[in-house]
């Protein structure tokens, strides 16, 4: 929070049509995985996830979804953000082969992951989910790094496959897999969950924050009691596997619990 | 825990004279069963209202030199979900835990009551201090000795838990605000309250960094406001007093034993040294006592009262 | 000095909106002369009793994380040889000097006020807000709004110099006590005077740290409350304000102007940045004013007024 | 101030009637010339020159004048004293010859700097003087560092002599020296100032101190309004020679000022 800075958004960049990047030009010295607090000060100060960082800028990519995201969507170039972070943990950084699984939103930190990930020398594969193939994000730059073209390329038949777990399927057929990360609508991540048998994995939850430091309690996971801003975002296996409320509820901003509907799929 | 660090509080035994202050860590079981697994003596619970809150608008955070302030809003699940939280708590831990309820009125004070009577709660505390309820010209009601005798007597008549009055800082006359608790029944007292409220500025946006404006003041910057209140307040009133207010090491525990808490709340320092503070305090403690040939954190001597 | 950096208080012109504030170097002419040639704007007196005092017996001071506590208790030579010390000021140095008086009754204020009338200084501040002073339950002079219309107005009738009244953070209602101020009469605002008193603790020795036990707060721990404090009274009053408290970089100032002062205090910072402290800060105006295409301090934008 | 630091008299050492020296064992890091604010917490902090200063331990060398000094002297090894420091500038450490002029409890100080010195390869000569032999202190640890003994042995002259002035004019006819320290009582320095002529030297000032960092202004020259807790102590010929109020004036705890009574030579 020592790092509260104010910066000037350097270039907004539209991914489909309700989601955008938007880079800084700032050293966040952020890990893949980790998050920050953003905040335009008019009301309602946000988590999104780095979906890249070097030493000269960052990115988040955000998903307009209500009040605040809608006027993140009318800002431009130029415009004045709060930022506070990097917090959070980040994902372990393997050198062997792995898969990474993105859903919506969720892609976009993968991406700043993998490029992590091959600098380690790991070869990576990706399966980029959405509803719907006009969703899809971060197809080409996926591409451009030149990783396993047959998975991402997944990305176009979407429209004929069911979801991206069928793709992990597909993958798990073709491939044995030293380590998989995901990111993406909780019950995405619970239906992976199920396929990954004895594999390595950390995923990538969320849930809601408030003060992003590890003080209020809001983030914190049952049963287990860790706070998803300090000891996460990103969890382990190891973990995940003892949480009781993963894909079964989260907590609102008042504290309440929020059941998953079983059905949902998609949301979290 | 060591037997060293144990110590009585209104009856309950407690492994460590730390406590897990209100609207830390407090909204959910798991939340305070960290705490307690970490080291904790005593949990508390986040303050509960009768409905349900979603509190402010964020930035509800701001960190300067010194501390945090927060304007979280009271954002509680409402007392129903809170003590179910509270219930799920006491299954699996017998930490003592703290039931904090928050309302502007008597009447509300009452029907909180009343549904942690019915709960796994060991003790009441009421929020009698949150800086959320200034009036216009800035009056928190624990200002006024007449409304905290009020509340906490009607309280007491039927609470089935031992009660805990907190008190705020930001009054004018501390030492009869705590006897008017004392005299109203009181239990305990605990204090102190977030300091302020404070404002902090982005000049770049030329904006207040929190949305709400003000936020309440706590970490390191407050110990000097808290170590003296607690000790004024120790001075004049007979019961026992939780002490809290810019805690973080050890040094700052024994320091506020001796002013003279009977135990002592970490709140912000949860944040400055991870949810390890707990066990990381408890081990310094043992380290003081060590150093200077104390046997048990309940020999620790305390300050000479103040003349009053 | 820069011209971006001039500004005006009361018809005064300073080189500079960075003032020395009441009781920091400010015992010897010699102490406000530095001052301003290391680039204050404007240099206060130390506060001037009728007869002198030497104070609290030591320890006076004590650090804490985010500032310091100080018991000084109103140390100064009295008025007759504190006014000699700012009559030779002013024969060396035209920027503008405060002396600041301090008394327990109108009737002394208006003694100390006669003295000011026949002496060089340029304008007068009336210390309302001692934390010396508390009674035995704690309140202070100017914790009552009737007093401080009482004492500003009675000054006010005699005074021939402009009259700055300074105000306690440590009070109820801020806003009504800055109104009764300005109904009083005072041509200024000054807030805020130290916060607490807070009290720290030798854990060795059991002993407080200040032999006086307690003392006020200053330094960075202030900031926020300043801040609101001073965007509080900015919000409600028609009379300019000089705002302090915790202030010790160029972004702090400028804060401080967005929350609504006309000019800053540096008093802490002083010790935590050294003396030169107001030429430092001087140079950070000129380049957070480069960086963000301001052209001078005056052009500076000030928050929204609070709706009251 | 952030070094304040709670401490256990380690040895008392009486060095005559009313001085001793308090040793505590504790890495000071101080340098010649710096002081401590000390308290026992009972009513009263104040300052006091370092003696000596190594890895393990400092000293402090006390003379009993008044209320503090008196609870001082009846302190015993083991009892516990606050201490914060080290503060203010220190002593230039020459290469040269040079020649020491102490005064009463202002040669303990000079005996820190003289370690200093000899280890910098300086030639030190040392004149300490005092109202009557019996006062003398720290005559035999000059004398055991081995530096020129002619000058030290001085001490026990002065029962012959008159003043330690005249002793540095003696010293001052069979040598040349590169650099003047002095301590000690403020007009002996004055008298020693119009001695010096174009010599340069470094002198330690004392004034009436309250917060020691600075902020008070209690301790302020004039006309510089130089503090002499932090800019001081030690002052520089330069310095030394702008100040009016040096060998005329200080100021008391109120701010007061007092004037030197122009034939007092011991008392500052
Ligand atoms: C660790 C983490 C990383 C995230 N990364 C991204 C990202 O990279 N891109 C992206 O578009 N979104 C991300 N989100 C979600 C993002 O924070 C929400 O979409 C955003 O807060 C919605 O705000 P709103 O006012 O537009 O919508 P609202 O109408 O307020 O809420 C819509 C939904 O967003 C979620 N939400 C709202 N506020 C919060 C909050 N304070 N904390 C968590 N969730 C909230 C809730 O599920 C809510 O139902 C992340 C969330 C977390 C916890
Ligand atoms: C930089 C500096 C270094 C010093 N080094 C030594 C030293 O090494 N050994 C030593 O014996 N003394 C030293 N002194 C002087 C010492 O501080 C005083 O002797 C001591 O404070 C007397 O306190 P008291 O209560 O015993 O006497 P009091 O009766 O209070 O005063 C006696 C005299 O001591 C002086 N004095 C008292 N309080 C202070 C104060 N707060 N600051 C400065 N002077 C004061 C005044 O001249 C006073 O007239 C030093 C002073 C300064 C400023
Ligand atoms: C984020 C946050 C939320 C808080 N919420 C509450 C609350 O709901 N009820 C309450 O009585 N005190 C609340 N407090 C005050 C703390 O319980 C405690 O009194 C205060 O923070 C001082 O202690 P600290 O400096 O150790 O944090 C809150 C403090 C913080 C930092
Ligand atoms: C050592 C010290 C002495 C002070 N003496 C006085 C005083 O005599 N009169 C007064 O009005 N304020 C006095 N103050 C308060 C300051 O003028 C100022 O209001 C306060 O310290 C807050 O500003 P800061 O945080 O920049 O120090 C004193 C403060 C300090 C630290
Ligand atoms: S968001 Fe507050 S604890 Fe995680
Ligand atoms: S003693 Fe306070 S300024 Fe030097």
């Amino acid at each position: 929070m020592k790092n509260r800075s104010t910066l000037r958004i350097a270039e907004i960049r539209k991914e489909n049509f309700d989601i955008n990047t938007y880079r800084f030009n700032f050293d966040l010295k952020a890990k893949p995985g980790q998050f920050i607090m953003l905040s335009d000060l008019r009301g309602g100060e946000k988590p999104f996830s780095i979906s890249d960082c070097t030493e000269d800028h960052f990115c988040i990519t955000v998903k307009r979804v209500g009040e605040f995201t809608k006027r993140l969507f009318s800002c431009s170039p130029g415009d004045l953000l709060s930022i506070r972070g990097p917090y959070g943990s980040s994902f372990f950084i393997s050198a062997g082969k792995v898969l990474l699984v993105g859903g919506g939103y969720g892609t976009p930190p993968l991406y700043f992951l993998a490029k992590h990930l091959l600098k380690n020398g790991a070869e990576v594969h990706v399966v980029n989910g959405a509803r719907k193939a006009e969703e899809l994000v971060f197809c080409e730059k996926f591409q451009k790094l030149g990783i396993n073209y047959e998975n991402t390329s997944e990305c176009g038949r979407l429209k004929n496959s069911g979801t991206s777990i069928d793709l992990v399927e597909q993958a798990f057929r073709n491939n044995s897999y030293d380590f998989i990360y995901a990111a993406g609508p909780e019950m995405m991540m619970k239906n992976l969950q199920d396929k990954l048998g004895k594999l390595p994995y950390e995923f990538l939850l969320e849930r809601y924050m408030k003060c992003g430091v590890g003080l209020c309690g809001n983030c914190t996971v049952d049963p287990l009691g860790i706070r998803l801003c300090v000891e996460g975002p990103v969890l382990s296996k190891a973990l995940v596997e003892q949480l009781t409320e993963f894909g079964n509820y989260h907590r609102e901003a008042s504290g309440k619990r929020i059941y998953f509907m079983k059905t949902d799929k998609g949301k979290k | 825990m060591n037997e060293r660090l144990e110590t009585k509080f209104l009856g309950f035994k407690l492994a460590s004279p730390l406590v897990l202050p209100a609207g830390v860590m407090g909204m959910s079981f798991s939340g305070l069963k960290i705490s307690a697994d970490l080291g904790a003596g005593m949990v508390t619970s986040k303050s509960l209202t009768l409905q349900p809150r979603t509190g402010h608008k964020g930035p509800v955070i701001a960190e300067f030199e010194g501390g945090i302030l927060n304007s979280m809003g009271l954002c509680n699940p409402g007392i129903k979900d809170g003590l179910a939280e509270i219930d799920e708590f006491k299954e699996g831990s017998d930490t003592p835990v703290i039931v904090s309820v928050f309302a502007t009125s008597s009447r509300d004070f009452i029907a909180l009551t009343e549904e942690v009577n019915s709960s796994s709660a060991d003790l009441l505390e009421l929020n009698l201090s949150c800086p959320n309820v200034y009036d216009e010209f800035g009056i928190p009601l624990s200002a006024s000795k007449d409304q905290v005798y009020e509340i906490v007597s009607s309280v007491k008549d039927i609470s089935q838990k031992p009660v805990i009055a907190k008190l705020s800082p930001n009054v004018l006359n501390p030492a009869e605000i705590a006897l008017a608790a004392e005299a109203g029944g009181a239990d305990a007292l605990c204090l102190i309250n977030t300091v302020g409220p404070g404002m902090l500025i982005d000049t770049l946006m030329v904006k207040p960094i929190l949305f709400n404006k003000f936020g309440g003041l706590s970490g390191p910057c407050l110990k000097p406001v808290a170590l003296k209140l607690v000790y004024q307040a120790y001075s004049v009133v007979n019961i026992p007093i939780i002490g809290m207010g810019g805690i973080s090491t050890g040094n700052d525990v024994v320091e506020m034993l001796m002013a003279g808490a009977d135990i002592v709340g970490i709140g912000t320092a949860v944040y400055s040294r991870g949810i390890e503070v707990f066990s990381k305090i408890n081990a310094e403690l043992l380290q003081f006592m060590d150093e200077n040939g104390y046997k048990s954190v309940i020999t620790l001597p305390k300050l000479e009262k103040l003349d009053v």
